[in-house]
């Protein structure tokens, strides 16, 4: 993953922050806004770790239903004096570039999106990285040599994480099946709002002999989870450690593990390094290599590979292994 | 015994100053009416002089702006058309009030169900209904949809939804306008036998000399208030019609035969289908095709129709209303698809759009003209361009010629005497007469060669009648042929060169109009006369 | 005419009692939330502190109320006789993805270009409409349901277009799918000069005031003609208010359900332009969605009248402007939305409640002057 | 024809379809066609469709047409949502249907009231569940409140404070679970019979049980009690209900706040599937339900045929991605045509004049053509881009819509503003 730019290994000189730093952050969500539990909250949490250990005052705002105004966001926190902005997901990437250019004294972040101005940071992960020990973790883990994987929409931000949880679990087992479903075609995002079909696709998966299910589908992995709680089988979360955001207890035993990804350590470095001087113009992966992806360690059903996911995770920081981005097909 | 003397002697229903307002309007205005029990009472009184008003107030379904309504003695006060059926009073409306999806028994027992448990008891509500029916002579089959009905069953349906709530007190309004002569005399007859059983009938009518035939005593309603109480015996139709209207009653009469030999529209074959229109196989000639489908029973709401209209010629159709008039009006108009040729000037129309047919000179005054002739909430002037919509002077190019179209009304207003503050009001302003004949201007305009007059004077007064009588003979006297479908007898007789009578979509007779009475034309309407061809 | 004037005062009014009381019920809400109806109020006309933000804002709202406009358009003219074109949405989708890679594959001066893709987004919806209007009148399809579903379709339809065979060349690692960009030939020039006329300055925002506006104008006014002054516009006029008249007229109603499903449809196929031509310059993964349903409260709320559409677009994106400064205000921003359901069901019962009043009105008149000449 | 007649050809036509399906079932070998879990998630999916269609009956047939049925579903899902997680299920229940009522409240004040079009009324409930739902989240549920600790967020209630029961038919779908091993055969004709009856009895949840129960009681108010008589008295004249002393606007309200509740139901049923409120979690619904009615013919039965069709092609797409089991979709179609032709073919042998137009041959040819092409896309397709399986319910429904559409007869007088003592 991830092309130019360096990894976010460089520490900003000064951690310590003054209370009074007069740093105005501003950040816009993307559609569905603050309260998924999940991406946005996950930023969010960055953010307000910035107002904590940084003394930053914050402001965020939410998108219109239909996202139409995400630029105007932008602009708004511009207008009020923020900087630096961040912008909270991949369809802010029209946005963020054309706010950056009529903005050049501020500074932008973008997440899941590569820097496309001198004033504009691009805050990466390697989800497929992650997924990939997602992988590793179920397919060392099926009996059945059978595994699931569901997407909430079709687009190519999760296609990545299929990409990766494919190539994962072949790299353990290369003939094992992995059955595959996204909820909708990209552009309805109702996929990732849609628990009953989650569960429909993941039912399908178990009944058809998977023992593990991954899922990348926001609300709908709620289904995925019911599902595996139906069947006795096993799932994998993502984004944050659902097993411990997840608040039903008999949900909560079948999250094998999740595949994180620390959007809140990327918001909240981004904060820190710009307070620090940092310019943008240069993409920031959050990779295995700074931990900026991961698997959830909750539960401790996946200490016994532990060994089996370090190398993995070896392989891959030294990069013996290139993980893909897009699934073959 | 002496309870039973006291309740003859005191009146069924007692109405005293009565006062109704709707804006604009003094619907009625210190009305008083007494009906004696066990008596046919008929109130009469032209277009809008306040019959229906009085009734629905009496019926519960409006409220009097001031006055008593006294119902066996007792004064009430009725909030809705319950109360009224509580204290024994029924109506049968003016306009059917069926729900044509239903089946005559629901139709009947809506609002006052037998219950079995939480059932609709069906029946215990079918042997009820079966039993009034047998009493009263009513004849209907409880589990037939209403709208396979014909008018005659569904005015036998009002009453009995009526008797079924126990009704003492039967208010009738305008029962007959829809009947033809035999049965209307189906109806008087049930009606006197609900007379004898020592109900009360009150009984509104236009037609004279049904309710000289029919009532026992005669209340007369001119422009809202009650003119005069006269007793059937002592009183003639001629001085009744003076009395509702203070002139004469005008009639239908056309002169002198101005008939031509040339054949304006020729109808030839005209054959449509109930269940939906079927092109005929290649190969297969319509009368063959024809044949077939009555050898297979389909039914045929048009059987095989022709008829030439000379110019200067009106052609009466008589028949009880159903029997293909509205088809065989859609047919020549090609709003619906019918076999058979059409012939307008000689040239053949079969397949030219309405509009086409419009724009070669046909006129056409719609039987309904709410449903069909206006366009309700908009203005007079564009309803002038209605139907005219591609012709001068409402066109010029793809623009719709305002000021001509403004302009034309103003000259239908002046000739035809449409009452109405200017072209840009409303046409829902307007009262029916009006509306109508501001629809025969329009159709008139342009000047047809071919003229569809249905019912012209439905629903009119004397006043305006007479002029679209007028009308419609001096456009025939210009050449004009006319095709005249209409309800009214008289109307039919006094204006038509010929009669011709249809009956279950065939043309059954060929009449003369000057030595025909009603009666016979009513035994052809009913298929009681078998058709001969008479010339 | 008096007549006239006097209907129209009655409906401003109503629709001013309509906004007021509907201003009030989200002061209660606003309230019950905790929060200031006051801040509220002023976050609704707080266009920004600078000269600069104030500009931005007004073209924004332009921005905003344009496509609202068209899709309002094209809504109303299926309502005007009877045809409820739920379809708006479907339509403008695939009109835009077409439209967009169409203009994407060749270069020609920018007049040209522009026209062309303008016309390819109308073809387009015109016969995305052309289907729900053949299966209603040969087989009766109710369009209602018609239109519901080929809106799913067209969102499947243009997932697919978008992500294969229309798919434009993506930079590594970037995750957004989108047309191929147009030529500049292909974006519609901005109108930032009009911003100089009011002494203000020019706004930044991407795209600034888009030029679109004058196309949306214009069909304003071209579409207020047809409907109002041909023989066309008199036809659908006629079997919106009375269809069994309309064809004893000669008004050919299948003639007319396909006539006007085809033009909704075309117009439909504007509804993305303005976003697609003013900046984004493709269609992608970010593709504004909704305009169609919020198209449909538009019209009813313009009475499907053009000047009315108008209005409505203008004040439904001057809702929608405040987005952000409610968010700022600390006030949820979903009272938008809320102020949008009841403005649009309380301007329609003052509507039904006038126009009673001035129906009575007039019939009074009416009685009043026949009285007078007879 | 009669009554009786219909049924049975109804009993007929379900057998032949199920003899078809099984047939291409073992023809293709995709197995899912007829399995339990096809029907079981068909079910899931069915049900709230049916129970907002049923919304949609309720209404109409009083005569009020109800296009805000998804703006009460939307109030029905927040509603059980914020019942369910402090109270349990039942208080979700009691809620959703409360929240569905309360929007068909408003539509009833609009339409009824104040004579608003029907059409715009249901626009304006619309667009006001979704935002009165997600101000309610935003007050309700922000950070630091009590629920927001329970789980709960901005787009989320919290789970439901106990789960739903659900149920088996014992012995035959569970346990021994006869029914199962009898659908693992993989029998011609036995198993799909199997696999279609456990996957409608096996862990239902209990309001799938209400809602199935809802549909012949339904029928049975509206068609067999004196009040369904006015309620439908309403919908087809109520100026011949008002002059018989039926409460015309009592019923409509009562009409038109059963269909809210039957949105509402419809919502909470998706609550309980997915134990909590989830925004958008209705998807359209409302819509395709209303169009489940139109299809079944504004009718009860009519109405769960359509339900369960779009159910079925919608779950048996989710659950066919990667099977290709939808392309035996294509087989299915293809027999039918074969089917249709073989039909026409004989009617046109036995020498019936009228079969024999052009536009018969025409449609003959192009559905011989349409044979051929789906066969052919049967042989030579084995995985459809995902996006047109997607698409596939909503297409089915409008193919299916195409030919049967011209039968259908709605309610006379259904978006008819009504009005006291003012008969048209
Ligand atoms: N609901 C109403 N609102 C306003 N005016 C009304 C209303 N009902 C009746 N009117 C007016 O009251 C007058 C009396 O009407 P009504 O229907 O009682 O007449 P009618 O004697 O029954 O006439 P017809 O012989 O035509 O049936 C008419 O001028 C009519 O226009
Ligand atoms: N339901 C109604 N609501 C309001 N006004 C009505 C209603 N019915 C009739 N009117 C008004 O009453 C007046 C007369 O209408 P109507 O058609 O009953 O007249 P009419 O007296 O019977 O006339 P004509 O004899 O010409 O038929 C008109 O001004 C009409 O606007
Ligand atoms: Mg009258
Ligand atoms: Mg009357």
């Amino acid at each position: 993953g991830g092309g130019g730019g360096t990894t976010a290994t460089e520490e900003p000189a000064g951690g310590a922050s003054s209370p009074a730093s007069g740093l105005k952050v501003g950040l816009a969500f993307d559609v569905g806004g603050r309260g998924d539990k999940s991406f946005n909250d996950a930023a969010y949490a960055g953010l307000e770790k910035a107002k904590t250990d940084l003394g930053a005052e914050i402001k965020e705002l939410s998108p219109a239903a239909d996202g139409s105004n995400r630029g105007d966001l932008l602009r708004q926190l511009a207008d009020a004096g923020y900087n630096p902005i961040i912008g909270v997901g991949f369809a802010y990437a029209e946005d963020v570039k054309a706010a950056a250019t009529e903005y050049p004294d501020i500074e932008f972040a973008i997440v899941d999106s590569a820097s496309s101005a001198p004033n504009v940071t691009g805050l990466l992960f390697a989800e497929e990285q992650g997924s990939y020990l997602a992988g590793v973790a179920a397919a060392a883990k099926s009996e059945a040599g059978h595994v699931g994987f569901v997407g909430g929409v079709e687009n190519d931000l999760i296609r990545k994480f299929e990409a990766g949880f494919d190539a994962g679990v072949k790299s353990v087992k290369p003939d094992a099946k992995i059955d595959v479903t996204y909820l909708t075609p990209d552009g309805d995002f109702s996929g990732f709002q849609a628990p009953d079909k989650g569960k429909i696709a993941a039912e399908k998966m178990f009944q058809d002999g998977a023992d593990i299910v991954y899922h990348a589908a926001g609300d709908s992995g709620l289904g995925v989870f019911q599902a595996a709680a139906a069947a006795g089988k096993k799932a994998i979360g993502v984004d944050s450690d659902q097993r411990q955001t997840v608040t039903e207890t008999n949900l909560q035993s079948v999250i094998m593990t999740s595949m994180l990804k620390r959007v809140d350590v990327g918001v909240f470095e981004f904060i820190k390094a710009f307070q620090g001087g940092a310019k943008g113009g240069q993409d920031v992966t959050y990779d295995l290599k700074v931990d900026g992806v991961g698997l959830a360690t909750t539960g401790g059903e996946i200490d016994d590979i532990k060994d089996q996911l370090d190398k993995a995770k070896q392989d891959i920081v030294n990069g013996t292994i290139k993980v893909p981005s897009q699934p073959e097909s | 015994m002496s309870a039973d003397t006291l309740a003859t002697a005191r009146p069924a229903v007692e109405l005293e100053g009565i006062t109704k307002r709707f804006p604009g309007v003094v619907a009625n205005h210190d009305i008083r009416i007494t009906v004696r029990p066990g008596t046919v009472h008929a109130i009469v009184g032209e277009n809008g002089a306040g019959k229906s008003t009085l009734m629905k107030i009496l019926y519960g379904m409006q409220r009097p702006d001031e006055g008593t309504i006294k119902v066996n003695g007792e004064q009430v006060s009725f909030r809705t058309p319950s109360d009224a059926i509580a204290a024994g009073i029924g109506m049968v409306h003016q306009h059917f009030m069926l729900a044509d999806n239903f089946t005559v028994l629901e139709n009947i027992v809506l609002g006052a169900e037998p219950r079995k448990g939480l059932n609709l008891d069906t029946g215990a509500a079918r042997r009820r209904i079966t039993d009034l029916a047998a009493a009263h002579g009513l004849r209907v089959d409880p589990d037939r949809l209403v709208e396979d009905l014909g008018v005659g069953d569904r005015q036998r349906v009002e009453i009995l939804k009526v008797l079924y709530r126990g009704a003492r007190i039967l208010i009738l309004d305008e029962p007959t306008a829809v009947l033809v002569p035999q049965e209307v005399e189906e109806l008087f007859q049930n009606l006197r036998e609900l007379k004898s059983e020592g109900l009360t009938v009150i009984f509104i009518s236009h037609k004279l000399d049904e309710v000289l035939d029919i009532a026992d005593d005669i209340t007369v309603i001119r422009r809202g208030t009650t003119v005069a109480s006269v007793d059937p015996r002592e009183v003639t139709a001629r001085r009744l019609a003076e009395l509702m209207v203070g002139s004469e009653l005008p009639t239908p009469e056309t002169r002198e035969s101005t008939v031509t030999d040339k054949v304006a529209l020729k109808v030839a074959g005209l054959t449509m289908e109930a269940d939906g229109h079927r092109p005929v196989p290649k190969g297969t000639s319509i009368t063959a095709y024809v044949d077939k489908l009555r050898q297979d029973g389909r039914r045929l709401l048009l059987d095989d129709v022709s008829f030439e209209i000379h110019k200067g010629e009106i052609l009466g159709i008589a028949g009880v209303e159903g029997n293909g008039q509205s088809e065989l009006i859609e047919a020549i108009m090609g709003i619906r698809q019918a076999h058979g040729d059409v012939e307008l000037d000689g040239r053949d129309i079969s397949s030219w759009s309405t509009l086409k047919r419009r724009e070669s000179g046909i006129g056409y005054i719609p039987e309904d003209r709410h449903r069909q002739g206006l366009l309700l909430e908009a203005s007079l002037w564009e309803n002038r361009v209605l139907g005219h919509q591609t012709r001068k002077p409402a066109k010029n190019g793809p623009w719709v010629d305002r000021k001509a179209a403004k302009a034309d009304t103003e000259r239908i207003i002046g000739e035809y005497d449409v009452r109405t503050p200017g072209v840009d009001t409303l046409a829902l302003a307007l009262s029916g007469g009006n509306q109508q004949k501001l629809i025969v201007g329009r159709e008139m305009s342009g000047e047809p060669s071919f003229l569809i007059a249905a019912h012209p004077t439905r629903g009119v007064d004397v006043g305006a009648q007479a002029a679209i009588w007028d009308h419609l003979r001096n456009a025939r006297a210009a050449g004009l042929a006319v095709l005249l479908i209409s309800a009214d007898l008289d109307e039919l007789i006094g204006l038509s060169d010929t009669i011709q009578v249809i009956y279950r979509g065939r043309l059954v007779a060929a009449l003369d109009p000057s030595d025909i009475t009603p009666e016979r034309l009513g035994g052809y309407m009913t298929g009681a006369i078998a058709g001969t061809e008479e010339e | 005419m008096p007549a006239g004037l006097n209907r129209a005062l009655l409906t401003l009014a109503g629709a001013v009692v309509a906004i007021v009381l509907a201003i009030a019920v989200c002061s209660v809400a606003i309230v019950a939330a905790g929060g200031d109806p006051l801040h509220a109020l002023t976050a609704f006309f707080d266009f920004g502190a600078s000269e600069r933000a104030q500009s931005n804002s007004v073209a924004t709202l332009f921005n905003r109320a344009v496509p609202l406009f068209i899709a309002g358009l094209a809504v109303a003219i299926g309502f005007r006789m009877n045809l409820f074109n739920i379809g708006v949405e479907g339509q403008y989708r695939i009109a835009a993805i077409c439209a967009a890679y169409v203009g994407s594959t060749f270069v020609a001066p920018a007049p040209i270009q522009i026209a062309v893709i303008i016309v390819v987004a109308m073809v387009v919806g015109g016969l995305y409409a052309l289907i729900p209007a053949i299966m209603k009148v040969t087989r009766g399809v109710n369009e209602v349901i018609a239109t519901i579903m080929l809106n799913y379709i067209a969102i499947n339809i243009s997932a697919y277009l978008v992500r294969g065979p229309f798919a434009g060349a993506r930079a590594e690692g970037e995750l957004t799918v989108s047309t191929p960009p147009l030529p500049d030939s292909g974006m519609f020039p901005d109108l930032n000069f009009v911003f100089g006329w009011f002494g203000m300055l020019a706004p930044t925002r991407e795209g600034g005031l888009w030029g679109f506006l004058v196309v949306a104008i214009v069909l304003g006014v071209v579409l207020w003609v047809v409907l109002e002054r041909t023989r066309f516009g008199f036809d659908v006029k006629a079997s919106g208010l009375n269809q069994s008249a309309a064809l004893a007229a000669g008004v050919n109603p299948k003639r007319m359900v396909i006539a006007a499903m085809v033009l909704s449809g075309a117009i439909a196929g504007l509804i993305g332009l303005p976003e697609v031509l003013g900046s984004t310059g493709s269609f992608g993964t970010t593709f504004t969605s909704g305009l169609g349903f919020l198209g449909i409260a538009v019209a009813l709320l313009g009475r499907n009248k053009p000047a009315g559409i108008a209005v409505a677009a203008l004040l439904f994106a001057f809702l929608d402007r405040a987005q952000g400064p409610l968010q700022f205000a600390n006030i949820p921003p979903s009272v938008i939305e809320i102020i949008q359901g009841v403005i649009v069901l309380l301007v329609v019962v003052a509507n039904e409640v006038t126009n009673r009043f001035a129906l009575r009105l007039e019939e009074r008149r009416a009685a009043r002057q026949l009285k007078v000449t007879a | 024809m009669t009554r009786v007649g219909k049924y049975h050809l109804a009993l007929v036509a379900v057998a032949a379809l199920l003899l078809l399906v099984s047939l291409v079932r073992v023809v293709t070998g995709h197995n899912d066609i007829t399995s339990s879990g096809t029907f079981g998630a068909a079910l899931t999916l069915a049900v709230p469709l049916a129970l907002v269609g049923l919304g949609g009956l309720w209404a109409e047939r009083a005569g009020v047409v109800n296009i805000g049925l998804e703006g009460m579903m939307v109030l029905g899902t927040w509603f059980a949502g914020w019942a369910g997680y402090q109270w349990g299920p039942v208080a979700a229940l009691v809620a959703g249907l409360l929240g569905g009522a309360l929007g068909g409240l408003l539509h009833a004040i609009a339409t009824v009231s104040f004579g608003v079009d029907h059409i715009i009324s249901g626009v304006a409930i619309n667009l006001l569940g979704p935002g009165l739902t997600r101000f309610l989240s935003e007050v309700l549920y922000r950070e630091g409140t009590a629920a927001s600790a329970a789980g709960g967020a901005i787009t989320t209630s919290p789970p439901l404070s106990s789960p739903v029961p659900e149920v088996s038919l014992p012995v035959l779908s569970d346990g021994p679970d006869l029914l199962g091993k009898l659908e693992s055969t993989h029998w011609f004709l036995l198993s799909d019979v199997a696999g279609i009856l456990r996957g409608l009895t096996h862990d239902v949840n209990v309001l799938v049980i209400l809602a199935v129960l809802l549909l012949p009681l339904t029928f049975y108010v509206l068609w067999r009690t004196p009040f369904g008589l006015r309620l439908r008295s309403a919908g087809e004249n109520p100026w011949a209900a008002e002059s018989l002393g039926v409460s015309v606007y009592r019923i409509k309200y009562v009409a038109v706040m059963i269909s809210g509740a039957f949105a509402g139901l419809g919502g909470t049923f998706l609550v309980f599937d997915a134990t909590k409120y989830v925004e958008g979690q209705t998807g359209g619904r409302g819509f395709i339900g209303l169009a489940a009615m139109i299809f079944g013919n504004w009718r009860p039965g009519g109405l769960a045929a359509g339900a369960g069709l779009f159910g079925y092609a919608d779950g048996l797409q989710l659950r066919s991605s990667n099977s290709g089991a939808f392309t035996s979709v294509f087989l299915f179609g293809a027999m039918i045509l074969l089917i249709y032709l073989v039909l026409e073919a004989r009617k046109l042998m036995s020498a019936d004049l009228e079969a024999r137009g052009v536009r018969q041959y025409t449609v003959m040819a192009s559905a011989t053509l349409g044979m051929i092409v789906l066969f052919w896309l049967w042989l030579t397709v084995d995985q459809m881009p995902s996006e047109l399986v997607k698409m596939a319910p909503y297409l089915l429904t409008l193919i299916v819509l195409l030919v049967a559409s011209q039968r259908l007869r709605p309610p006379k007088a259904a978006g008819v503003t009504y009005r006291r003592g003012e008969q048209h």
